[in-house]
């Protein structure tokens, strides 16, 4: 309040053009104009940019001349470039604190019509701020530490990709993975687009190079189910779910698997794709990671009744099994955390005109995936239900995508692996290959040229999303066999096209679970229920939540240099906040003024973080600033108005809301 | 045989017709339309057509419209929704195929002695005048604008119909069609 | 249960088997039918190529006038059914046609609020009534039956909300019910050409006849409707398809009238013999099976 | 700069409500944000007031709002559960209802103070919000508080003048 009487207060104001995008909406020498004749203001200057150097050396040059000890800049959204103009600041020798900004781009600028409007709510906007920014106080800077360890969620390519890079780097990682192995989707793939290599000659060497890496602790079949703190501490608690078997003794003989009173599997083999059956005790697939086998409780006997022969104990001579196992749960201490939680498949069951689950050679790409891996239920070979060889092939392109019924996003991944199924089905059986597409979507290096490898293949290509797929027939070749119909909009005509095998190349959803995830670690969500990044373009792995980072398909579509890109740079983000041992946080906490505290305790149970306490000999409330994350909840309800926040004190915001109206 | 040249210029283009049509109710996502053929496909009837439902939604959205308004395509449409349920746009085809039809008979650029616009505009007039259809008089009224010849050939129907008690002879009729009468008023649209 | 009845101009003419058997079949239900006083036309699909707010006048002052009777409005007919169905919806979506509407109406005397509910006889039979009542009152079981059940297209789509869109099984449960063996069916929710049949019959005769070959090649012996239109398509021109096409030979008969034979009613009563292809071997099966 | 009381018009005379909007930092202001980027396009009437939690919203805020001459108060959060914060949201739902009591024995329509919850995806759902908040006010016309304490102010002066008048009367008899 003093502070604000006496006249040394020298604000400097600076609007932006940001080109035309303020400019052309705003008349910002106007609003200049306007500003310059406000109390307190020295200087009033517009500037084409002013995020530029040559923008941030114009209000270093005038702290120097004019003695600016307040800086107002009205350009972007301060989540943007706060930051940036806070350390010009500094750099011109003035407390970083001592500056607002007016966000006349994204609240006025962007969202308005050109003309007198949109400037009298930028005059009325930097108005507040002129008068606010007079009652900012310097601030000293707010430091935490960042604990070293890392925690990274999902065992896909993208969680394991980030989890040693870190690891390389000396970084302890924790890998917390639902299922019983890391892998992912990739694990199921045989071969990747465009280059063909084979995905588990791939994928497998850094699958055992995450098990070997002394830096990594995987925790496979776990879950996270509570994350508490901030960033640089997080306190994470982990459920192990039980597999029935001691982990650090199997070492994935199978033994147990052969000797299991099952002599065959009864249960649909989920990595299979229900393509084939698995035993109560099973490992999802040979290069599993960890390589340890784990027990079924829905079909293992022991389990259900306790009545079986346990022939596979009898033959277990590691003694890993332990059918008394139960679920634990751990706590970790981690200062940043990386989310890969990847994605599901859309199922194909939702389009009936498709009859996936209906005509018995209607099959999920997914499976076909399977079908061509040498070590899938097939051996590699491509079967109908019947066990022949399929003459035709139809691939149905956008299966789920681009339908407002559906998902209205593209995948991103479907016109590229239903042209790499396309050329593994013609290589295994020489079948006639259909593709039906909307449009062929390769913006990839090495995609177009993959596409032309295909059309020169002899694939046919036919533009046009298939209407449905029936086993009715009109002619005589069509008997027995499933018929496609759709429109060749190439061509202008509709067509009917036999074929005797049908794929549904299903788009990319959000994880079933992905708004209770994102709860649990406190992030945004798009309404699909992707991932929201900070920033589209500039903060693309960082989310709103500091320390916190996201990777992959949890994010949004994408293939797999895509995601194994964005698993680096989450790991980089990570690692920059370790190296730099610290964070700088808001200093934006509230603090208890001891006069006025009546030690009524209102505050105490209001806050979320526990950083209120009584202090017993004084009969007054402190608050310890090492706890406070700012939000004031405690300023807005004491009585006695004896708790003040930093940065957005009463008088400020009082102040803020009298200029915006007047 | 003789060639002849296709080629479109931009004068042919009514740049308004796309406008009016999406004013029209149920046809608004237009413009929505990624051309993938899913109604064409779905059309039990886009077999038969002259240009199929996709064509038209670009002719349409290109602002061709004596190619769209003449085309027997809007005529042929069954109403059985097929695409309309299955457009990945929700863009309700029927309904613009309505609107087509309207425009067409506001133009009077519909086929003529074509059967189809003829039963619309019969039973446009049954319905005024009796409030109600009698189907077997309808028909004969349809094929005697249409193709008088085709009924003679449906005499056995006839008989059929007439052998199996489903024929009306007295005219089906509400008792007093003139309360429809504020129906119509303020013309069609 | 009492349902007000729309019956619509078919039911009135060739479609008046349908009739006969759903009023039938409703009182053996203990369903009561009360015919809408003073109907019109529904505008059907003739009507809205030619003016949409009269035809959604047509179709409202039916509504109006069953917002008067305290019971929900029953429509048997898929044409009817779904325009009724459209024009509520779209009165309410279009605020501008709903008021043109409203006035229309009001000038003629009547209010519209679009309270009625709009039904489908299935619906109600299937999912009101139930199947546990409805075996009840089978005396006579569906033995020999091999039922093609079709639906057509406007009592699934697109307003219906009782029913799958793509593969509506309503039908198929109650034949089930009434004994009758229920053939699969892929072409159930196929068009049956509609009005095209009779107005262009090189484009409308070709979808009925491979609605009939596929029930056919199924092993159906006879196929089951729940519209007036379809019936008249499918029964009407199974000389002409086989002409054209191939030898197609097949009863179409209503639900209502499967529903009644199993209840034990007599054909007549049904409207059977108003079926230009003849039921009547069918039915000796049945009474040898009993 | 004193606060002018007179109602702010738009060039056609038209009544421009003003509008001070109270947005969280992580949900709210983020979704204006993602409004703007998107560049939807709203009325220009609310001006945004930067707060880290809708938590810290003192009910005092909107009362001031009023006062000064705002025409309606639009508070913006993260959705239940949703909150940075981990609570914040809920404990300005419960101020809330207190608040619009309060407003209510005041005479300020219930459509001028408005809470939402728009979380930072939802860029759209500020357009909706704001563009329906500025109508309702609209409708309601202006509130002008500023312009009725001058009122209050002035009868209460009356009645002070009164008083004293009567005090003068009283006085002379005890004199001497």
């Amino acid at each position: 309040m003093k502070e604000q009487s006496n006249g040394d207060i020298r604000i400097g104001f600076y609007i932006c053009h940001c080109g035309t995008n303020i400019a052309g909406v705003i008349n910002v020498k106007a609003v200049a104009d306007y500003a310059a004749k406000l109390p307190g203001v020295v200087v009033s200057r517009d500037y084409k940019y002013m995020c530029s150097d040559p923008g941030q050396a114009l209000i270093q040059q005038d702290i120097k001349d004019h003695k600016l000890n307040r800086v107002v800049v009205a350009s972007c959204s301060p989540l943007l470039h706060e930051h940036t103009f806070r350390n010009a600041l500094e750099g011109g020798g003035l407390n970083p604190f001592c500056l607002q900004m007016v966000n006349i781009r994204e609240h006025d600028a962007w969202v308005h019509e050109p003309g007198e409007p949109a400037t009298e709510k930028a005059r009325a906007l930097v108005r507040a701020a002129i008068k606010r920014v007079a009652l900012q106080k310097p601030l000293e800077k707010k430091e935490t530490k960042i604990n070293r360890d890392v925690l990274v969620v999902g065992g896909g390519i993208a969680g394991i990709h980030a989890s040693l890079t870190l690891a390389n780097g000396g970084m302890t990682v924790y890998l917390v993975e639902r299922e019983a192995t890391i892998g992912g989707h990739m694990a199921k793939f045989d071969k990747t687009f465009p280059t063909l290599d084979c995905a588990a000659c791939i994928l497998t060497p850094k699958m055992s190079a995450v098990g070997e890496n002394k830096n990594i602790k995987l925790w496979t079949y776990s879950e996270i189910v509570k994350v508490e703190g901030f960033v640089g501490n997080y306190k994470v608690t982990v459920k192990r779910k039980p597999r029935y078997i001691i982990e650090d003794l199997c070492v994935g003989c199978m033994k147990c698997v052969e000797a299991c009173v099952y002599k065959e599997g009864r249960t649909e083999d989920d990595f299979n794709e229900g393509l084939s059956k698995r035993k109560p005790v099973y490992m999802p697939f040979p290069q599993a990671t960890p390589p340890v086998v784990l027990f079924d409780p829905e079909a293992c006997i022991q389990l259900k009744t306790g009545k079986c022969k346990k022939t596979c104990v009898e033959v277990c001579d590691r003694k890993a099994i332990r059918f008394d196992q139960k679920e634990e749960l751990v706590e970790i201490n981690v200062g940043t955390i990386i989310l890969a939680t990847g994605f599901q498949t859309f199922d194909g069951k939702r389009l009936p005109q498709y009859g996936y689950g209906v005509h018995p050679n209607v099959f999920s790409a997914m499976q076909v995936e399977r079908m061509v891996n040498a070590s899938g239920p097939t051996e590699g070979h491509i079967k109908l239900k019947d066990g022949s060889q399929p003459k035709a092939v139809g691939i149905i392109h956008c299966v789920g995508s681009r339908d407002n019924r559906t998902n209205r996003w593209c995948s991103r991944v479907c016109c590229m692996y239903s042209m790499k199924l396309a050329h593994l089905i013609k290589q295994h059986t020489d079948a006639e290959v259909f593709n039906f597409y909307i449009d062929i979507r390769a913006p990839g290096k090495g995609y177009e040229e993959f596409y032309e490898r295909l059309q020169e293949e002899g694939v046919h290509f036919i533009r046009g999303r298939v209407a449905e797929v029936t086993d009715w027939a009109a002619r005589k070749e069509e008997e027995g066999r499933l018929v496609i119909r759709v429109e060749d909009t190439l061509a202008g005509f509709v067509r009917r096209i036999p074929v005797d095998m049908v794929v549904l190349a299903n788009g990319l959803e959000p994880q079933a679970d992905s708004q209770d995830v994102r709860r649990m670690f406190n992030i945004s969500c798009s309404t699909e229920g992707w991932f929201l990044e900070r920033h589209p373009k500039l903060a693309p792995v960082n989310t709103f939540t500091d320390g916190i980072f996201i990777a992959g398909c949890c994010q949004g579509p994408k293939d797999i240099p895509d995601t194994v890109a964005q698993a680096g740079a989450a790991a980089a983000e990570a690692y920059a906040l370790i190296n730099a041992g610290v964070i700088e946080l808001e200093p934006n906490t509230s603090y208890v003024v001891a006069d006025d505290c009546s030690g009524c305790k209102t505050c105490i149970p209001l806050c979320p973080y526990t950083a209120i306490s009584r202090d017993e000999v004084k009969k007054k409330a402190i608050i310890n600033e090492a706890l406070c994350k700012g939000c004031g909840v405690c300023v807005a309800a004491c009585p006695s108005g004896s708790i003040y926040q930093n940065l957005f004190s009463d008088e400020e915001i009082f102040s803020e809301i009298e200029a915006v109206i007047g | 045989m003789t060639i002849q040249q296709t080629i479109k210029y931009d004068a042919e283009r009514d740049r308004n017709f796309p406008k009016e049509i999406m004013a029209r109710h149920g046809c608004e996502k237009l413009y929505g339309c990624i051309q993938c053929g899913t109604c064409s496909a779905t059309c039990p009837v886009s077999t038969y057509m002259d240009h199929t439902p996709r064509q038209l939604m670009a002719l349409t959205r290109a602002g061709f419209k004596k190619e769209v308004l003449s085309s027997l395509t809007i005529w042929l449409c069954a109403s059985c929704y097929a695409c309309t349920v299955d457009c990945p746009k929700e863009i309700k085809i029927t309904d613009i195929m309505y609107a087509l039809k309207r425009r067409a008979i506001e133009e009077g650029v519909y086929p003529k002695r074509f059967p189809i616009p003829i039963l619309a505009r019969e039973f446009f007039k049954m319905v005024k005048n009796r409030g109600r259809i009698t189907e077997n008089e309808l028909a004969v009224r349809m094929f005697l604008q249409s193709n008088w010849f085709a009924m003679m050939k449906t005499w056995r129907l006839g008989l059929n119909l007439m052998r199996t008690g489903r024929f009306s002879i007295k005219p089906e009729s509400m008792e007093k069609p003139e309360k429809l009468a504020s129906l119509f008023q303020g013309g069609s649209r | 249960m009492k349902f007000t009845y729309f019956p619509g101009c078919s039911l009135k003419g060739s479609g008046r088997a349908y009739e006969e058997s759903l009023l039938a079949v409703c009182k053996q239900l203990g369903v009561e039918l009360e015919e809408l006083d003073d109907w019109n036309c529904c505008g059907a699909t003739a009507y809205m190529a030619v003016s949409e707010r009269q035809a959604f006048g047509l179709a409202a002052r039916n509504l109006a006038l069953a917002e008067q009777q305290p019971h929900e409005l029953i429509a048997p007919c898929s044409a009817c059914y779904m325009v009724l169905k459209k024009t509520q919806k779209y009165l309410v979506e279009y605020p501008q046609i709903g008021q043109e509407v409203h006035d229309a109406l009001s000038r003629g005397g009547l209010k519209y609020a679009g309270t009625a509910g709009v039904r489908h006889p299935l619906d109600v039979l299937v999912n009101d009534i139930g199947l546990d009542a409805i075996k009840k009152q089978v005396k006579m079981p569906l033995k020999g039956f091999k039922v093609a059940p079709y639906y057509g297209c406007q009592i699934v789509r697109p307003y219906a909300d009782f029913d799958d869109q793509h593969n509506p099984v309503l039908m198929d449960k109650l034949f089930k019910a009434l004994g009758a063996e229920v053939v699969k069916y892929p072409l159930k929710t196929r068009c049956c050409g509609g009005s095209l049949t009779g107005t262009l019959p090189e484009a409308g005769l070709g979808l009925s006849f491979h609605i009939l070959r596929e029930a056919q090649r199924r092993g159906a012996n006879v196929l089951a409707t729940v519209c007036p239109l379809c019936q008249f398509n499918l029964d009407a021109y199974q000389r002409d398809m086989s002409n054209k096409f191939e030898p197609v030979h097949m009863p179409i008969v209503y639900f209502t009238q499967l529903m009644g034979l199993a209840f034990g009613m007599d054909a007549k009563t049904l409207g059977l013999q108003r079926g230009i292809i003849s039921i009547e071997p069918l039915l000796k099966k049945q009474e040898v099976a009993a | 700069m004193e606060a002018k009381v007179n109602v702010q018009q738009s060039g056609n005379g038209k009544f421009e409500p003003r509008i001070v909007a109270f947005f969280c930092n992580w949900c709210t202001y983020t979704a204006a944000d993602l409004a703007g980027v998107s560049r939807m396009k709203y009325a220009p009437n609310v001006r945004i007031i930067r707060l880290m939690c809708s938590g810290r919203l003192d009910p005092q805020f909107v009362m001031d709002a009023f006062a000064k001459g705002a025409d309606g108060v639009l508070i913006g959060g993260c959705h239940p559960g949703d909150c940075h914060y981990v609570e914040g949201n809920y404990k300005t739902l419960r101020r809330m209802d207190l608040l619009k009591r309060m407003l209510k024995d005041l005479g300020i329509e219930e459509d001028r103070c408005r809470l939402e919850w728009i979380s930072a995806s939802e860029g759209d759902k500020v357009k909706s919000v704001v563009n329906d908040i500025v109508e309702k006010v609209r409708a309601l016309g202006p509130l002008n508080m500023p312009g009725k304490f001058k009122d209050w102010d002035k009868e209460i002066e009356e009645l002070d003048g009164k008083v004293q008048a009567q005090d003068e009367e009283q006085a002379p008899a005890h004199v001497a």
